[in-house]
């Protein structure tokens, strides 16, 4: 499937009314079961990414790229982003899709851990696996290649942990001996890690971008000194920076899901890359976002604070902005080789 | 750190016993507490260490004798901090009284005031918050709705405040008040000292992004004080609240930084224990962080001292755009060095570390927003056209 | 690098091809030669490998068909951006005519205007210079003060250019002109097409920090255009100058980050051969430097691309933003990896990279400082109030 | 001697009024053998730290701190930090003093290289001493210690250079088998480089503050869309920005000058703080004065560039700031040792 900029704009829309009207980023610190059933069913979300012939709607990750961007938007709290990229993970695995495509079996990404396979069993533990309790399916990185465990299957024990992030579950997950089907070779958890990186650039991307909305709301609104602050332009410069910053980031999450579509081969090298800048744009735009509204933007009741914790939590859960960005130069051979035109 | 001439090592001496003479017992649970973000560590135990304190001569250390105060130089405050820092010595509760409000008083308050306040202070027996920020005006302190009238039995105030720091701990407060309604920003403000204890005083937490309460909201509903307690003229309220916030600054600084040294060892001693030390982009950060306080202590120093180049009168808005900053980085590269474990709670309560990174957000807002402090420094140093913010 | 789909590798293969037969013999010396802070290299030389290009039909690449271009898709015009990066062609002297007077023209001109400039543009044989800056407007537009009249034999135009590159070279020039005298800001300006070789145009080099002159001055005493060489209506000047801006994006773009990253490969290539790479803190700010350029091309892909989400209207200021203060931070970088030897000259010129360094200081001033950039973001993508700077 | 606060003040308005008049920066692109005779004859700054008994004023590095700031402020182009450093480092050579003092042979240090020492002659290549062409006496670090060789002696050869910052003349200085006398030992050189790296920041300072003021000037008197500049508050704010660097910056200089002068211990820890902070600072107010400045800042004609040029000239000659600051930390056993407090 390739959408015309008129569909992606379509698909964009009614995400985005959807979650601002039924799961705004305030309701986000408690789970939704209506959410995530109208989300799969009604909306069919998380069938987008599986193929035609096995109950999914064949969308490219240009078009999850968009749905990514408003869950961001909105810090959905459900196991969407796990388990549309678990579904791009397993396409081989085609008993296993119909129910990632209907959203009855979601999935978590265990991909950073040192987990050992013997004889199809799996035994070792990783410590924090967004996603794993709420997930049926766990989509594990062992030492010989990617493989699947039911999340209740024999020898695997979820312990859920507290999140700072109160809209991301984290939980801990031990194997032992667990039974477990091999879906990909050594090669393909790198794969799976760089597919998880763009998902999050894209989400980091909607997020912040949500953030810069949120103070610019607030400073057209709140007047101090007799005007809005909105009118300051100290305040309104700063907005600008950000925004330069948001939109470089956008750019690489862009080109990294067109990567991850299949529209160019450097994925290996932008998703690292992109995530990193994602990130690092999010966790910034997020701490402006706090300061730009002043006392409010540090009270509990305001939605700003989750922002920060989502982009801190992502920064430093999956590689932190920096050594991603180390991993992409190396891929690239920046410090060794010669040719960058 | 400094080695100051000698003349003064019998006074650290002093201190240095004394600290090791008192911080014991039950005391020995604060080595290490409160501060910013934390100031809900042992608060009962940090208002006998306040006492404790106050008994053992050390609050008030450079306020004048006549004042009640110990008359100490700055190179004997210099010493009284660094050597309170060498014994983890908790983070003050009583700050609000021995930096604003004493000197305050002492400074415009009647004969009668002083007599009736300073002493509390001194012996740590009466804690003070500050009734400054309310909601609709923020940093912008000329633009203060809350109302105080004069009637027969004293002054009645009516109004909210906000950020208002151990207000639930506070005997007194010190308030912004207008008192001439027809007055408009800075003109016709008056500072009122209002006892907490009253039916009229409601102190709410507010709920931090933290989600503790170190700040409140304090409302003032037909509270009353003595018509004898405002300090200065009545309507004379800004004069006198300039004066404070130019109290803070200089040796409290000093005191201030004792946290920020204890917290900055707290990082080091974790990139030590878990090895991030070895990644030359985490030591390129704990050295920067490390420079950072240097610099603070250098200023602050510097600040203090007579022979210094002239005071260009911005002084102290320099020091919180000095620190703030470095505080966030700090929390920042808190959980930096702690890694992926740093986005999950251990148990009830955030751990040190998480509540600096979280609670240093604020760090940049309250007490004159970074904002405030830039516009301070561009039209008193530099007499850059002023902006509205400052136009009476 | 992008890998587009097959059905361009011809496209890709042409201009391959065509490189490798022509950037020889004479013009080999031109590999690797010109850019900002280098553009009096091979002066000559570069004029005339602009006119091998018009030979080859490279000029105009994106052009439409209509217009004399080729009306190549935005994949090959990337694609001849990135081979011409590849063979390390030179920085071109022509882009001014290509990139904005050409495009103008095409847009905005009549029937006789793009019969009379667009081949001399699309054969490199006539060069162009921008007359928009002036000494008193700066990045100010509207507050120009050329005046240009009409007259029996053509516009007089009278008045002072600043910041004009090139403009020694060039053969024309477009200016932006108060044509109604009684008009304030962006009403009654025009779009002017002056040629420069005649007795009322002066052209005096600036002398920069660099001790080169890229800039120049240009001052109109009584120089004389026909009557017919204003582009849109008199009047109208603000409008066409704006749509000529709004040109200043995208595959032009594309072109610019040909010259940086040979200038990146640079830095890289000397931190390999003198060690520094080996400092993990000099490797990260290369890898940083990296990262950014492949920012600014990913964003400039984006913009270029049809099923990017809506566009912003803003993407000029935002590349802007990000292209200026990366390639400033690649100049002081490339002075770090050279280290102390950086701070000397060798011999009567600066060495690239020092040019590099000097000139930088340059892109976040001229074509819009990183100031009026911003309040472009904050006042059309935000709508955030406006400042008077853009009040008409 | 020790200053009152109103002496410090006389001597800074005494020595910026001559500076002002005599050499002010625009001047400073070539060599003025006036002013030295003025400066060190009629002003006698040259014998401030010269101790009283050899023709000094007994002055510590508090007088010179505010000498130095002045001379950066100017960027005065004159061996005077070299020369004063070097009388306070050649403390034990008497003989030596008097013509240090009165100006008539102006020193260079050339600590930076790699010299050996045997019976009495060194050998070895100083790639880039400042001043070296315009001294008399060279003092140099070798293997074993501080030595003096005059500058025209045996085996000495001297080749200036062309510095890009042109107000601070640079030699290459080789010696070969060169006739020298012992002035310190082995600890004696990095104290040397500390006394040296003091003065830098507080001529580092001096200089930076001017850069603001020149920027502060022309934001008053310049209007773009019909206002002064400085009444656009990104900009007010911009200064401030630097402001704030400047006073932390100046604060370690301060500090750093009175360790210098005997009055703390931990002269080797805030000496390269010190220089690390300020030169950084200047380097960085140096580059926005030019932004705040517009194009006009960007041209020869203007006094921005010579500022500009002798800042990155300092942060990259003589350590970068982030080397230095790793060398104070170093000594201070911070990321080796516990206590801060």
């Amino acid at each position: 499937m390739t959408s015309t900029p008129e569909e992606l704009r379509e698909l964009r829309s009614a995400v985005r009314g959807f979650l601002e009207q039924h799961a705004p980023a305030r309701a986000q610190l408690t789970q939704d079961a209506t959410t995530w059933k109208r989300l799969t069913e009604e909306l069919g979300l998380t069938a987008l990414p599986v193929a035609e012939g096995s109950g999914g709607a064949g969308a490219t990750f240009v078009e999850l790229a968009v749905v990514l961007e408003e869950t961001g938007r909105s810090l959905l709290r459900a196991p969407y982003l796990s388990t549309v990229v678990a579904a791009l993970v397993l396409q081989g695995a085609d008993d296993l899709l119909p129910s990632l495509a209907d959203g009855s079996a979601p999935a978590a990404l265990a991909l950073a851990g040192s987990v050992r396979s013997s004889a199809g069993r799996l035994t070792g533990t990783l410590e924090q696996v967004v996603d794993a309790a709420e997930a049926a399916l766990l989509v594990v990185a062992a030492d010989d290649g990617l493989h699947v465990v039911p999340r209740d299957g024999e020898g695997v024990t979820v312990t859920p942990l507290t999140p700072l992030d109160g809209t991301r579950p984290q939980a801990r997950v031990q194997l032992a001996s667990a039974p477990a089907r091999v879906v990909g070779d050594a090669a393909a958890a790198p794969h799976a890690r760089d597919l998880l990186h763009v998902a999050l650039a894209c989400e980091s991307a909607g997020a912040a971008e949500r953030c810069i909305e949120l103070a610019v709301e607030h400073l057209k609104v709140r007047e101090q000194f007799g005007r809005p602050l909105g009118s300051f332009q100290a305040l309104r410069h700063r907005v600008a920076d950000l925004t330069v910053l948001l939109e470089g980031a956008r750019s690489t999450a862009w080109y990294a899901a067109r990567a991850a579509a299949g529209l160019s081969e450097d994925l290996p090298v932008v998703a690292p890359l992109a995530l990193a800048t994602c990130a690092e744009a999010f966790r910034t735009i997020a701490g402006e976002s706090i300061q730009l509204h002043g006392g409010i933007g540090f009270t509990w009741e305001h939605d700003a604070h989750l922002y920060f914790k989502r982009a801190w939590t992502t920064a430093l859960l999956h590689g932190e902005p920096r050594t991603l960005r180390h991993l992409a130069a190396t891929r690239a051979g920046v410090l060794t080789g010669g040719d960058l035109a | 750190m400094t080695d100051l001439p000698s003349d003064i090592g019998d006074f650290r001496q002093e201190v240095r016993s004394w600290l090791a003479e008192h911080l014991v017992g039950r005391f020995a649970a604060l080595v290490g507490s409160g501060g910013p973000g934390r100031e809900h560590e042992h608060v009962e135990l940090r208002t006998a260490w306040e006492r404790e304190l106050g008994t053992g001569g050390w609050i008030g250390l450079g306020w004048p004798v006549a004042a009640g105060g110990r008359g100490a130089t700055v190179e004997q405050q210099v010493v009284f901090h660094e050597e309170y820092a060498r014994a983890g010595a908790p983070a003050r509760i009583g700050h609000m009284g021995e930096q604003l409000a004493g000197p305050t008083i002492a400074t415009f308050g009647t004969q009668e005031q002083k007599d009736r306040f300073l002493p509390g202070i001194l012996a740590g027996t009466e804690l003070w918050c500050q009734g400054y920020s309310e909601p609709g005006a923020g940093s912008d302190l000329a633009g203060v709705r809350t109302r105080a009238e004069l009637r027969e039995d004293g002054w009645h105030v009516d109004g909210q405040k906000v950020w208002t720091s151990l207000a639930h701990l506070a005997d007194w407060c010190f308030v912004i008040a207008r008192t001439d309604p027809g007055s408009s920003r800075h003109r016709g403000l008056s500072y009122l000292l209002v006892p907490m204890d009253q039916p009229g005083v409601e102190v709410r937490p507010i709920v931090q992004l933290t989600g503790t309460s170190e700040f409140n909201e304090v409302f003032f509903d037909d509270a009353v004080t003595a018509a004898d307690n405002v300090v200065g003229e009545p309507g004379e309220g800004w004069r006198v609240a300039m004066g404070t916030l130019a109290f803070e600054r200089g040796v409290s600084t000093l005191g201030q930084q004792v946290g920020f040294a204890h917290e900055l060892e707290d990082v080091l001693r974790l990139a030590q224990q878990n090895g991030r030390v070895e990644d030359p982009l985490v030591a390129d950060r704990l050295v920067d962080a490390w420079a950072g306080l240097q610099v603070l202590r250098h200023t602050a120093l510097r600040t203090l001292d007579n022979d210094a180049a002239s005071s260009t009168g911005v002084e102290a808005s320099v020091s919180k755009l000095l620190w703030a900053p470095w505080h966030q980085r700090l929390g920042e590269l808190a959980m930096a060095v702690q890694g992926p474990a740093s986005t999950l709670v251990d148990g009830a309560d955030l751990s040190p570390l998480q509540n600096l990174f979280l609670f240093t957000r604020s760090d940049t807002i309250y007490g004159g927003s970074n904002e405030v402090q830039r516009n301070i420094i561009a039209e008193r140093r530099w007499g850059l056209p002023r902006d509205s913010w400052s136009r009476s």
